[in-house]
């Protein structure tokens, strides 16, 4: 048996990413040197993927409490309360790093590792969201990057059986060597079984379940460690490779011993694999644990204890079950056929005991790698925010840079995308990509939750503070335009270096931005993940906190989508617009530049629209509803007509200039499209409660025609915004810009 | 000339497929079957006739698309 | 009509095969372990679409080698209904009670979209109530769907009726834009497409509703 | 014992991914490549010492599981 054991240097100990002052706290928690084992076990716990020792300070801040708020953030995922018993669990999480690797395990791996965080609390997994981000283009290697994550969120989300139904995919040079993939994953489970990851009590058996064991993914911290450098370089895969088959009977398997009473504490296996999985719920349970590493089963032979504790093997689970049900467990595990093996037990010493080979490897006190992990407050540095509106040439028609629009790669139709995955399984899926928000079914019943993802990461450079803001206010509404409430939101902060005074700055104005915003529209946030140090060459990525968020419809049959779906609606937009073109769309796709300032949200007034709109879907007078994002509100006007294959007509007198009408990106607003009776209500209704509401036109015919004078077929812009995609993976097509 | 290319999983990577497939061996009373891995084989024809350069080209192949060399290694063979 | 669902492990359309079939019958489907060895009395057992073994080595082949295929063939062979939907026509061609071989798709990736068919033939159990040459959307969601057979093969299958569902425009290859086949007994009907998911208009549709109504009326 | 098994498309059945591999490495300039075909390679490791017995039980498998006789043919081959 090898021990693995070497010497602890200064220089390991720097191959391990802390620092000496961090490895002297380590002595002063152990009363001695740290063995090699103790070692890995802190690197893995004290890095800021574990201990988010760099945000943990201003992640404090953000609200996450709410009279529907079950759960927030510190467990797997998130809870709440969607009414009659039932919950509705998530959480989104990162694969940034696998993902440019390889991109087919790396973004498939992401999504198996957020499915297991929601179905170890309990619920089915019934919807999948991924947020991508992706470099220019025309970089050489986005085709490739793009399909393998694509395929492999596909290969692993589809064969779940759990549909993919929306999210965004975005292109910018700033993502040309540090790709964002990030995945939400939606559960159900009802309120009285929820399962928790605290390990409470002594004596109480500790369960392996799901895969074996094997070198996958370990720390590439340690790679240079001397101990590896007999293996072969093929003995040590960085990078995990995901078994989607494997999962699904995980899962199945956890959900029917779920249903008995057999389980204390479950907690599945993410990152520092057996380590975290094992020291979070000792921690959370206020216990101690005890495992036997020879008892762990494994793939390959003679695995140490250091290779053991910090494995990243996927599909695996660590339960704490009540005494004496362990056959009970066992027996199901089996019939699923997977491993299944009692590895240790909790105790009351509060202390971390590992032993291999009849030996303890690593003692140390649980409390020590978790509430005394250090917490840094970093130093910041304000960047003033960039201000002021950008000059344009007034002269380009509106029409054709429309149609140039709705083909650019940020904005043309992302079909090519989720046709790849299998958005309908399950038989609930109301509202399939393409809308605002997707829209599930509560299974049997007559609920359903819209799931949206957001972040305008172009807002975020020049002012992380409002870039904040509206992620989660584009978020909120989005789902208000499908009708439904929102209720509560989680986050993936992904920006760069935070050891640098600027980029910190980025993380704390953005977490300040999420918290007003979340604050303003009563919008918990019950759990997150941070991706830091997503950098290349020193250079950052676009700060982008992306927001993942679910909303409630009470009555599916009350519900809104962005087709047109009758001729003659009268078009109106609700919210008002100054014309804001500030790092828009429309500058960067028409004049080929990114400046001026992002635009400002007014919270209180996107509150006020929104309920505005909510109510009149809740109450049955619309069923065709598009918020104003990214473009402006032509496109919206655009896609509603192409989602409903139904032109329009419209125009807006008196315009001093066009372009910031039609294109600009001002905040909390909407189009909707009503019978002409109910129109003139709405606008009545609205203008009395001080709502800013213009008549846009009428639908109709098989153009959009402006101002009665220019027009465009639909073909033609379906065409437009269809064909680029394909074109592009088909390497047709390869643009100079973006 | 023709050529054979192998492209399999390297030591340690997990074979998902291969697992499943000793898994199945087994249930079919294959009893005698252990460890199994899958992997693809790739035959091309090539209008090259010299030896050297055909092995050449066909590594650059492998290094370039044909293998993932992050979870994957090759073999070539000339016939 | 009684009905069971396979559950082959990661099939994972099976709980939309039998709420489908629920909400058609009023009557409750039974759902049958893959390791069983014997059905249950049912006028209907569904293979349902997923992905059983992972999709690993090929679609369907390992799901063709459970306990439960015996009791299925011999189902097949007193002339019970047998119904195969995407990965359970998968592994109705893998266990020779269809002819022909699913393969990738032509064009590499997974396919998830509502597709238009034209039903062919009405002289089935299965398609009865749908009107011959009538146009139906269903979706199909695979990425092995490609139907392959030898000319031969093809041309029986033409000659003798048992072409029932074919594209109208070909998302994956198929040979002469083959969806859905009967075996020559006119009992096992195997097909890509999704008719579970088009019951309820809220979500996607009601046109498959006709081939569940056929098996209602002719097995009832 | 050590055996490798090939599975590869029976001579006839179209080979899309075969094409979209030739296809691609032309485009990357290997222009000596004509066709491509693309199979699976099975290693497996048997406890079985008898070589007879080992490729009796090898056909077996292929025939039963490991290759679809419709559109594959196989190769064993013992190491
Ligand atoms: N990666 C993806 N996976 C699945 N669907 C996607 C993805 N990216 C975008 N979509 C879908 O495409 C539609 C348009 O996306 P987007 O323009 O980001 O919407 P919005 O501006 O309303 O947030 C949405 O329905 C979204 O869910
Ligand atoms: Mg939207």
């Amino acid at each position: 048996m090898t021990t693995g054991m070497k010497t602890v240097t200064p220089e390991l100990v720097r191959e391990h990413s802390l620092t000496p002052d961090e490895y002297g706290r380590i002595k002063k928690l152990l009363g001695r040197e740290a063995n090699f084992v103790e070692l890995g076990v802190f690197s893995v716990m004290w890095s800021e993927h574990c201990s988010y020792k760099s945000t943990r300070a201003h992640l404090k801040k953000l609200p996450t409490k709410a009279a529907w708020v079950i759960q927030g953030p510190g467990e797997n995922a998130g809870v709440i309360d969607i009414g009659d018993g039932d919950a509705c669990i998530f959480k989104m999480e990162s694969h940034n790093h696998p993902s440019f690797i390889e991109p087919y395990q790396g973004a498939a791996t992401g999504v198996g590792g957020i499915m297991r965080d929601v179905f170890t609390m309990g619920a089915r997994p019934i919807a999948m969201m991924n947020a991508l981000r992706f470099g220019e283009p025309s970089h050489p290697k986005t085709r490739h990057l793009v399909s393998g994550v694509v395929s492999g969120i596909g290969g692993y989300g589809n064969c779940m059986g759990v549909p993919t139904v929306g999210g965004e995919v975005n292109f910018h040079k700033s993502y040309n060597g540090n790709i964002l993939v990030n995945a939400m994953c939606v559960g159900l489970a009802r309120t009285d079984k929820i399962f928790l990851s605290a390990a409470k009590g002594a004596g109480n058996p500790v369960v392996y379940i799901g895969s074996k064991t094997g070198r996958d993914g370990i720390h590439g911290a340690t790679m240079a460690s001397a101990e590896f450098d007999d293996a072969s370089e093929e003995k040590r895969p960085t990078v995990q490779v995901g078994d989607p088959f494997t999962e699904k009977l995980l899962l199945e398997a956890c959900l029917e011993l779920m249903a008995t009473d057999a389980i204390i504490a479950i907690q599945d296996m993410g990152a520092a694999g057996l380590t975290s999985s094992s020291a979070e719920m000792a921690d959370k349970g206020g216990s101690g644990i005890e495992l036997d590493l020879d008892k762990v089963p494994q793939r390959e032979t003679g695995m140490t204890a250091y290779e053991m504790l910090l494995s990243e093997s996927q599909e695996r689970m660590l339960a704490v079950l009540k005494p004496g049900r362990e056959d009970q467990a066992r027996a199901i595990f089996e019939k699923w056929e997977l491993d299944f093996a009692v590895i240790g037990f909790t105790t009351d010493t509060s202390r971390f005991v590992i032993k291999h080979g009849g030996a303890v490897v690593a003692d140390i006190p649980v409390t020590a790698l978790s509430d005394e992990a250090p917490i840094y407050e970093r130093p910041y540095a304000k960047r003033a925010p960039v201000t002021g509106a950008p000059t344009f040439d007034k002269s380009k028609p509106v029409l054709a840079s429309l149609e140039k629009i709705l083909a650019a790669p940020d904005m043309a139709s992302r079909r090519w995308v989720w046709e790849q995955y299998d958005n309908s399984v399950m038989n609930d899926t109301v509202q399939h990509p393409g809308g605002d928000a997707a829209v599930v079914r509560v299974h049997g019943t007559k609920k359903a939750l819209a799931i949206t993802t957001d972040v305008s990461p172009r807002y975020c450079r020049p002012d992380p503070f409002e870039g904040g803001k509206q992620a989660v206010a584009e978020a909120w509404r989005n789902l208000t335009a499908v009708g439904a409430t929102p209720l509560a939101v989680t986050d993936n902060l992904n920006y760069g270096n935070p050891q640098k005074p600027e980029i910190m700055w980025e993380i704390v104005a953005g977490i300040d931005g999420i918290g007003e915003a979340c604050r303003a529209l009563d919008f918990p946030v019950i759990g997150g993940n941070c991706s830091l140090y997503n950098e290349t060459n020193g250079e950052g990525i676009l700060p982008t906190p992306a927001i993942g968020a679910v909303g409630l419809l009470k009555d599916v049959t009350r519900m809104a989508t962005v087709a047109f779906k009758r001729q003659g609606d009268v078009v109106i937009l609700i919210g008002e617009t100054k014309g804001h073109l500030g790092q828009s769309i429309y500058l960067r796709e028409i004049e080929g530049r990114e400046e001026g300032a992002a635009p400002m949200v007014d919270l209180a007034v996107e509150k006020k629209n929104g309920d505005f709109v909510r109510g009149l879907i809740a109450s049955g007078r619309v069923d065709t509803v598009h918020d104003v994002s990214d473009g402006g509100v032509l496109v919206s006007v655009a896609e509603m007509a192409m989602a409903g294959r139904i032109g329009a007509s419209i125009g807006m007198a008196a315009l001093p200039e066009a372009a910031p009408f039609w294109f600009g990106e001002d905040q909390a607003r909407y189009v909707i499209a009503a019978p002409f009776a109910e129109a003139e209500k709405i606008v009545k209704e609205a203008r009395a409660a001080e709502i800013f509401v213009a008549e846009l036109g009428k639908t109709g015919g098989d153009a959009l025609v402006l101002d009665d004078k220019d027009r465009v077929p639909l073909a033609r812009l379906s065409a437009a915004h269809e064909g680029w995609f394909p074109r592009f993976m088909a390497g047709e097509e390869i643009p100079a810009t973006n | 000339m023709k050529a054979r290319v192998f492209v399999t999983l390297k030591n340690g990577v997990l074979d998902p497929q291969g697992k499943a497939i000793g898994h199945a061996l087994n249930g079919l009373g294959f009893a005698s079957v252990g460890e199994v891995r899958q992997g693809k084989v790739i035959d091309l024809e090539l209008s090259e006739t010299d030896t050297g350069k055909a092995k050449a080209a066909l590594k650059d192949m492998c290094e370039k698309l044909l293998a993932n060399t992050v979870i994957e290694k090759y073999e070539i063979e000339l016939k | 009509m009684k009905s069971a669902v396979i559950v082959f492990p990661a099939s994972n359309c099976d709980r939309d095969a039998a709420t489908a079939l629920e909400q058609m019958t009023g009557t409750k489907t039974l759902m049958v372990w893959h390791q069983d060895s014997d059905l249950p009395e049912v006028d209907l057992v569904v293979l349902p679409g997923g992905f059983s073994y992972g999709d690993y080595l090929r679609c369907g082949a390992m799901a063709n080698q459970s306990k439960i295929m015996g009791a299925i063939k011999a189902h097949a062979g007193r002339g019970g209904a047998v119904l195969g939907i995407c990965n359970g026509f998968q592994v109705l061609t893998e266990s020779g009670l269809l002819p022909g071989a699913l393969m990738r798709n032509a064009g590499l990736k997974f396919i998830c979209k509502q597709v238009g068919l034209s039903v062919e033939e009405t002289q089935s159990a299965f398609t009865r109530k749908y009107d011959k040459g009538q146009t139906i959307s269903l979706p199909v969601a695979h990425g092995e769907g490609n139907y392959y057979a030898d000319d031969a093969t093809l041309d029986r299958l033409e000659g003798d009726g048992r072409v029932m569902f074919r594209y109208q425009d070909n998302p994956n290859g198929s040979a002469r834009n083959i969806a859905g086949i009967l075996n020559e007994k006119r009992n096992v009907l195997g097909l890509m497409p999704h008719p579970e998911r088009v019951v309820d208009p809220l979500t996607g549709g009601t046109d498959g509703r006709g081939l569940f109504q056929s098996l209602i009326e002719t097995l009832s």
